[in-house]
């Protein structure tokens, strides 16, 4: 069971980490407010099912939610371009965190607790499998698409994408739909997963994390998201034996990492 | 080769026996997995609850142990994020085999690990998380601290008590301070008391100056702050420095040696609903702050002794039960009653498995706490 | 609300805001420099902070913490600079900025783990009402920041320096091909940075009396917002942003409250700034 | 037939004028050269006709269809192609990916186009179209790794991949060796006809005795046009321009 939760939240940080790269990776929009997205995900399971209705139908509620403020998010991404585009996504984050927090649908600081798991815990585990699995195969076959080449082509030079027939305002969005979409059903898994949900819990701090994972693992690839996940989501578990020193040696590495190997582990791209 | 590894594993346990303290029977020790933050922004209430579990523990070694066996602690650093809190606690229960786990984290991290132990089977004991959701139709979670709106309700009967009515509160914006302020203003309408100012502030905030303006402008009769020590510290000397004279009633969020030392001379006077009492005459409380004075080198806050306080009721119940088997130990849990903790006289647990316990109001005066009175009425502290 | 009200909460508006400005003045002369958000300034400030409070409690001498506290501080800034920043230079912005995270997380829980992770009390400024509704502390931290912002003034417009500043801020490549030593230039930009965000630290721990680890987390963000209001990479507009939204905070909090999310409220209106006025609120570019 | 027709085309920076009511017509299957002095306004009327900026004023039709407020991505599906005086190659793509792009254009006007985007009949495509350019060796190579030279042909690949009924050419030979630019010039000059081109030239010497027709810009304004000869000769050009550039 323990390994099951363990690589259930890897899992999840898994799926995060690729919905995030087809936004920075492929499309090349850096942005610091994905944890938003599947905080949009987990409140709307943990919401809906406290209320009673079934899993399974809240889920996609939140995937269509999340992918809905995506939208509106990939909106003003065209206003917008590198740094400033990456602080507002960060503002955005707040400002979600502080809907949370003072809705008074949401349960306000006490968050959500008592959300209850759709099946027993193996097979849960499963589902979540399967959906990063699914979830990596359709990363691989966008990657490989036109979809993904007109992804590509904006995040190299957007001025040469749209001289040469690519609608870069429309592939935007669809990358921010496409990628908050997919952050929303992993806090939806999440939402199950932990059982409880506080505004705090999808802070600017989370968004920091996702990124650091697919910019650690190597960005614009399948296997450097997936990877960055494991590595930063299993630290705290792999370093407990040194607990006290746990933090200090998660800031190194990613410093470290980003000093000496930029481009991520896996990466190529630099 | 069954045969080499029992020879293996006799020898390897002789050879573990004989390291430990003479006086133990050769029985592995009980482990007691421990979780608390360690880093992160509540490392200090890590630190002090953590350090009160080994005093516990040391303790309870020195006299034997639980059920001859030594006591050993597992601790884990779930930096207050429920995340960790999980697999944590799945990790104590299924690769350490812990006998029971003891919370020592923030609400968050104790309202999802509280779940995992409860469906596990395996005990847990919440140090001073308020949550109630935590022990909340969970058989096997228990907490050792006083529920949010219970310690509420202890403010506003000591407004009450102070002869005072105008109160104005401040309130953490966490789940902690929403607690206390649902239970006060509940009591506070039952007893009559006019709540004439009401706003929160974010967790962190240092600068209170301009909402204590603003309350000044209404002229309470009392002040009702929640937060932590380090909050707590800028708002009482904030409040000073802007002329307020009014009692300020802070509630254990305060009780911390580090909050007169960051409030100086503003934190004189200033009341606070806790259940540390300094003053208290029984000898687990003071054997416990002269230990704790000792090794850490300050005065002993609240959590330190509900830590210590949370692993002391555990190995009583272990040893009331008379086996670690989680069931009997819950039912003799269950049945403890009049009991004397370094937390209060608690009367006993309810089904829930929250205390029914004493509250304190401490003072400060000349830079330490001091009782001002005690609580014991079970009216108002039956959650 | 009666004036004298409102002249107490300006006033601790102000020195709310000198400290704004003090972190965020640095953090837009860097993004100025080299394009990149340097989260790690707000672990220099805790730096300084805890510099300040080393020497104040091992000596006692209020000119040795300002010193200690912001060689500290500098040092730390110039040695990121060299080691960390320097040799990212010209890489896409991501890497530095994730790396520059790892390092405010690192540095921060350094200081938990060197100095424990309780609060601290730094009683160099005892809250003294000097000339009611001022106090010490508050006639302390705006009048040092007064200083050293005229002290910065003074070195940016009257020295090559400050021109050599200008010229990178504005093209990189176009300085360097006249021959300005870069290395030189951002590192003496770091030097500054550092020193006076090692400085605001210190007036940060006095002023409400606790310093902590983890003390640089709220600059760490609120300094973006003010460096965004000012317009990116533009210092005295930072300055002005600072300031300004001290005074804003303070005057709207009390009458207002917490009833809407500060933050969401706040971070709102960068996000619309950044939207319709990407320059900063500031009608023209008030550049040093 | 006209191909491209500009009218009254105006365009303010701040309060600057980079391009100040240009007329300009551009017949099917001319070469026509763009010349003037730095800040002229060339490259914004680049911008302009592809649609990267939007005037302020003016229109601008292309084969008699108003196009002025159409997106750039919309034009370049009609047939205007440009390349970059500051190369834009696709730079981690390959070579043979960065001349997909515009081999993806049917594709890409679906709602989520997702068919691989190198099916072998694409590829074949756009290997032709390298042969052609000579950059058929270099496909597999990523772009970045390229020097100038060929990037400076990648865009001409990359444009002529749009199947182009314009090619706005902005400085292609800016920064070439002399063998370089008169390989590109080569591969301009074997395009000729097949295409309508526009080319923007900083090297008179070596571009307007290629063209067909030329246009001088100064200052935003059109100063003079005709043949190549004629603008030689023009007193107003050699004033502004010609005169002493040609000497240096």
């Amino acid at each position: 069971m323990y390994s099951i939760t363990v690589l259930s939240l890897l899992c999840i940080y898994a799926i995060v980490a690729i919905s995030l790269n087809l936004v920075t990776g492929l499309a090349g929009q850096v942005t610091l407010g994905h944890a938003a997205f599947f905080g949009i995900g987990a409140y709307a399971v943990g919401f809906l099912t406290t209320r009673g209705l079934p899993f399974f139908l809240a889920w996609p509620v939140g995937v269509f939610i999340a992918a809905g403020l995506g939208l509106l998010l990939g909106g003003i991404s065209l206003r917008l371009r590198e740094d400033f585009l990456a602080i507002a996504t960060i503002g955005f984050n707040f400002v979600v965190v502080a809907a949370f927090l003072y809705l008074p649908y949401f349960g306000g600081a006490y968050g959500i607790s008592g959300i209850p798991r759709p099946l027993g815990n193996t097979w849960f585990f499963l589902l979540i499998l399967v959906s990063t699995l699914a979830v990596m195969w359709l990363h691989e076959h966008v990657r490989r698409s036109d979809l993904g080449l007109a992804l590509m082509s904006l995040r190299e030079s957007e001025l040469a994408a749209e001289t040469l027939g690519v609608d870069v305002r429309r592939f935007k969005i669809t990358a921010f739909v496409l990628g908050t979409g997919i952050a929303g059903l992993a806090g939806g898994l999440y939402a199950g997963y932990i059982g409880v949900i506080r505004p705090e819990d999808f802070g600017f701090p989370l968004s920091v994390t996702f990124l650091a994972m697919v910019a650690v693992g190597g960005m614009g690839t399948l296997w450097g998201p997936v990877a960055g996940a494991f590595l930063l989501g299993g630290f705290a578990q792999a370093f407990a034996f040194v607990y006290n020193y746990q933090l200090v040696l998660y800031g190194l590495l990613l410093a470290l990492i980003m000093r000496y190997r930029p481009q991520g582990l896996l990466g190529r791209i630099l | 080769m069954r045969k080499v590894l029992a020879l293996f594993t006799l020898v390897l346990a002789l050879a573990l026996g004989s390291l430990g303290t003479a006086g133990f029977s050769q029985m592995p020790p009980i482990k007691v997995g421990v979780l608390a933050p360690l880093s992160g922004f509540a490392a200090a209430d890590g630190k002090s609850v953590l350090t009160g579990i080994q005093i516990a523990a040391e303790e309870i070694n020195a006299k034997g142990g639980i059920l001859g066996r030594r006591v050993e602690l597992v601790t884990y650093d779930d930096q207050a994020d429920p995340k960790q809190a999980v697999s944590f606690t799945r990790r104590l229960i299924e690769l350490e085999r812990v006998a029971f786990i003891i919370g020592g984290s923030y609400s968050g991290a104790s309202l999802a690990a509280s779940p995992v132990a409860n469906e596990a089977g395996v005990l847990f004991m919440a140090a001073y998380a308020v949550h109630p959701d935590i022990t909340r139709a969970k058989p096997f979670a228990f907490r050792m601290g006083l529920l949010g709106p219970v310690q509420g309700r202890v403010g506003a009967q000591l407004v009450k008590d102070l002869k005072l009515k105008r109160v104005a509160i401040l309130t953490i914006q966490n789940d902690f301070g929403r607690a206390l302020e649902a239970g006060f203003r509940e009591h506070a309408k039952k007893v009559g008391l006019e709540v004439v100012f009401a706003e929160a502030y974010p967790p962190g905030n240092q600068n209170f100056t301009p909402l204590l303006t603003r309350l000044r402008g209404v002229a309470p009769d009392a002040i009702y702050a929640s937060g932590y020590y380090a909050e707590a510290a800028n708002l009482v000397r904030q409040a000073r420095a802007l002329g307020l004279r009014v009692p300020i009633i802070g509630q254990e969020g305060y009780d911390s040696p580090k909050f007169i030392e960051l409030a100086g001379p503003a934190a004189e006077g200033v009341l606070l609903t806790t259940t540390l009492d300094r003053d208290s005459r029984n000898p687990e409380v003071q054997g416990f702050l002269k230990k704790y004075r000792e090794r850490a080198g300050i005065p002993a806050d609240m959590v330190a002794a509900s830590g210590f306080s949370a692993l002391k009721v555990m190995a009583l119940s272990v040893e009331k039960a008379n086996r670690l088997d989680s069931e009997a130990v819950r039912w003799a849990l269950r049945s403890l009653t009049n009991l004397e903790s370094a937390v209060g006289h608690i009367y006993y647990f309810t089904e829930d498995g929250d205390p029914v316990k004493t509250a304190t109001v401490q003072v400060v005066r000349n830079g330490e706490f001091r009782r001002f009175r005690n609580y014991t009425d079970l009216s108002l502290l039956k959650p | 609300m009666d004036w004298s009200t409102l002249a107490a909460l300006t006033v601790d508006g102000l020195a709310v805001g000198s400290i704004y400005a003090l972190t965020a003045f640095g953090l837009t002369l860097v993004y100025g420099l080299l394009r990149v958000l340097h989260v790690a300034h707000a672990g220099v400030y805790a730096v300084g902070a805890y510099g300040g409070w080393l020497a104040y409690t091992l000596t006692g001498n209020l000119g040795g913490t300002i010193v200690v506290g912001t060689l500290l501080a500098v040092i730390v800034g110039v040695f990121l600079e060299w080691w960390f920043y320097r040799p990212l230079q010209g890489k896409p912005p991501l890497v530095p900025l994730i790396g520059s995270i790892g390092l405010f997380v690192a540095v921060g829980d350094l200081l938990r783990i060197l100095f424990g992770p309780y609060q601290q009390s730094f009683p160099v400024l005892p809250p003294r009402p000097i000339l009611s509704p001022l106090t010490l502390p508050q006639v302390a931290v705006v009048g040092s920041t007064v200083l050293l912002f005229l002290l910065v003034y003074v070195v940016t417009n009257r020295t090559a320096l400050g021109l050599s500043w200008k010229a990178i801020a504005q093209d990189l490549e176009m300085a360097a091909a006249v021959g300005i030593p870069l290395p030189r230039y951002t590192r003496m930009a770091f030097a500054l940075a550092s020193g006076l965000a090692g400085v605001a630290g210190i007036l940060v721990g006095a002023y409400y009396n606790q310093i902590y680890p983890s003390m640089g987390s709220v600059p760490a963000y609120k300094a973006l917002a003010v460096v965004v209001l000012g317009g990116l990479g533009n210092p005295w507009g930072t300055v002005v942003a600072g300031v300004l939204l001290g005074v804003i905070e303070s005057i709207a909090t009390a009458f207002l409250g917490n009833q809407f999310p500060p933050e969401g409220v706040a971070f709102l209106a960068m996000i619309l700034v950044l939207l319709f006025r990407p320059q900063g609120l500031l009608a023209s570019r008030i550049q040093g | 037939m006209t191909v491209l027709e500009v009218r009254n085309l105006s365009k303010r920076f701040g309060g600057v004028f980079a391009v100040t009511d240009v007329h300009l017509q551009v017949q099917e299957g001319e070469l026509l050269g763009l010349f003037g002095p730095n800040g002229a306004g060339k490259t914004t009327l680049f911008n302009l006709i592809s649609g990267t900026l939007k005037p302020d004023s003016g229109e601008i039709f292309f084969f008699g269809e108003k196009i002025t407020h159409l997106p750039p991505h919309v034009r370049a599906r009609k047939g205007i192609a440009r390349t970059f005086q500051i190369v834009q190659p696709f730079g981690e793509l390959t070579v043979l990916d960065n001349v997909l792009v515009p081999l993806a254009q049917q594709e890409l006007t679906r709602l989520l186009p997702l068919r691989p985007y190198d099916s072998l009949a694409r590829r074949k495509q756009a290997m032709e179209i390298l042969e052609l350019v000579g950059l058929a060796a270099w496909a597999h190579e990523r772009a970045r790794n390229l020097p100038l030279g060929l990037l400076k042909l990648l865009e001409v690949a990359r444009s002529l991949a749009l199947q182009p009924k314009l090619l706005l050419l902005d400085e292609p030979l800016a920064g070439l060796h002399l063998q370089e630019s008169e390989q590109l010039l080569d591969v301009l000059l074997s395009l000729r006809g097949q295409v309508t081109m526009v080319l923007v030239e900083h090297n008179v010497r070596m571009a307007l005795p290629v063209c067909d027709r030329a246009v001088v810009m100064d200052a935003g304004r059109v100063i003079a046009e005709g043949n190549p000869e004629q603008v030689r000769r023009d007193p107003q050009v050699i004033q502004a321009y010609l005169g002493e550039r040609e000497d240096a």
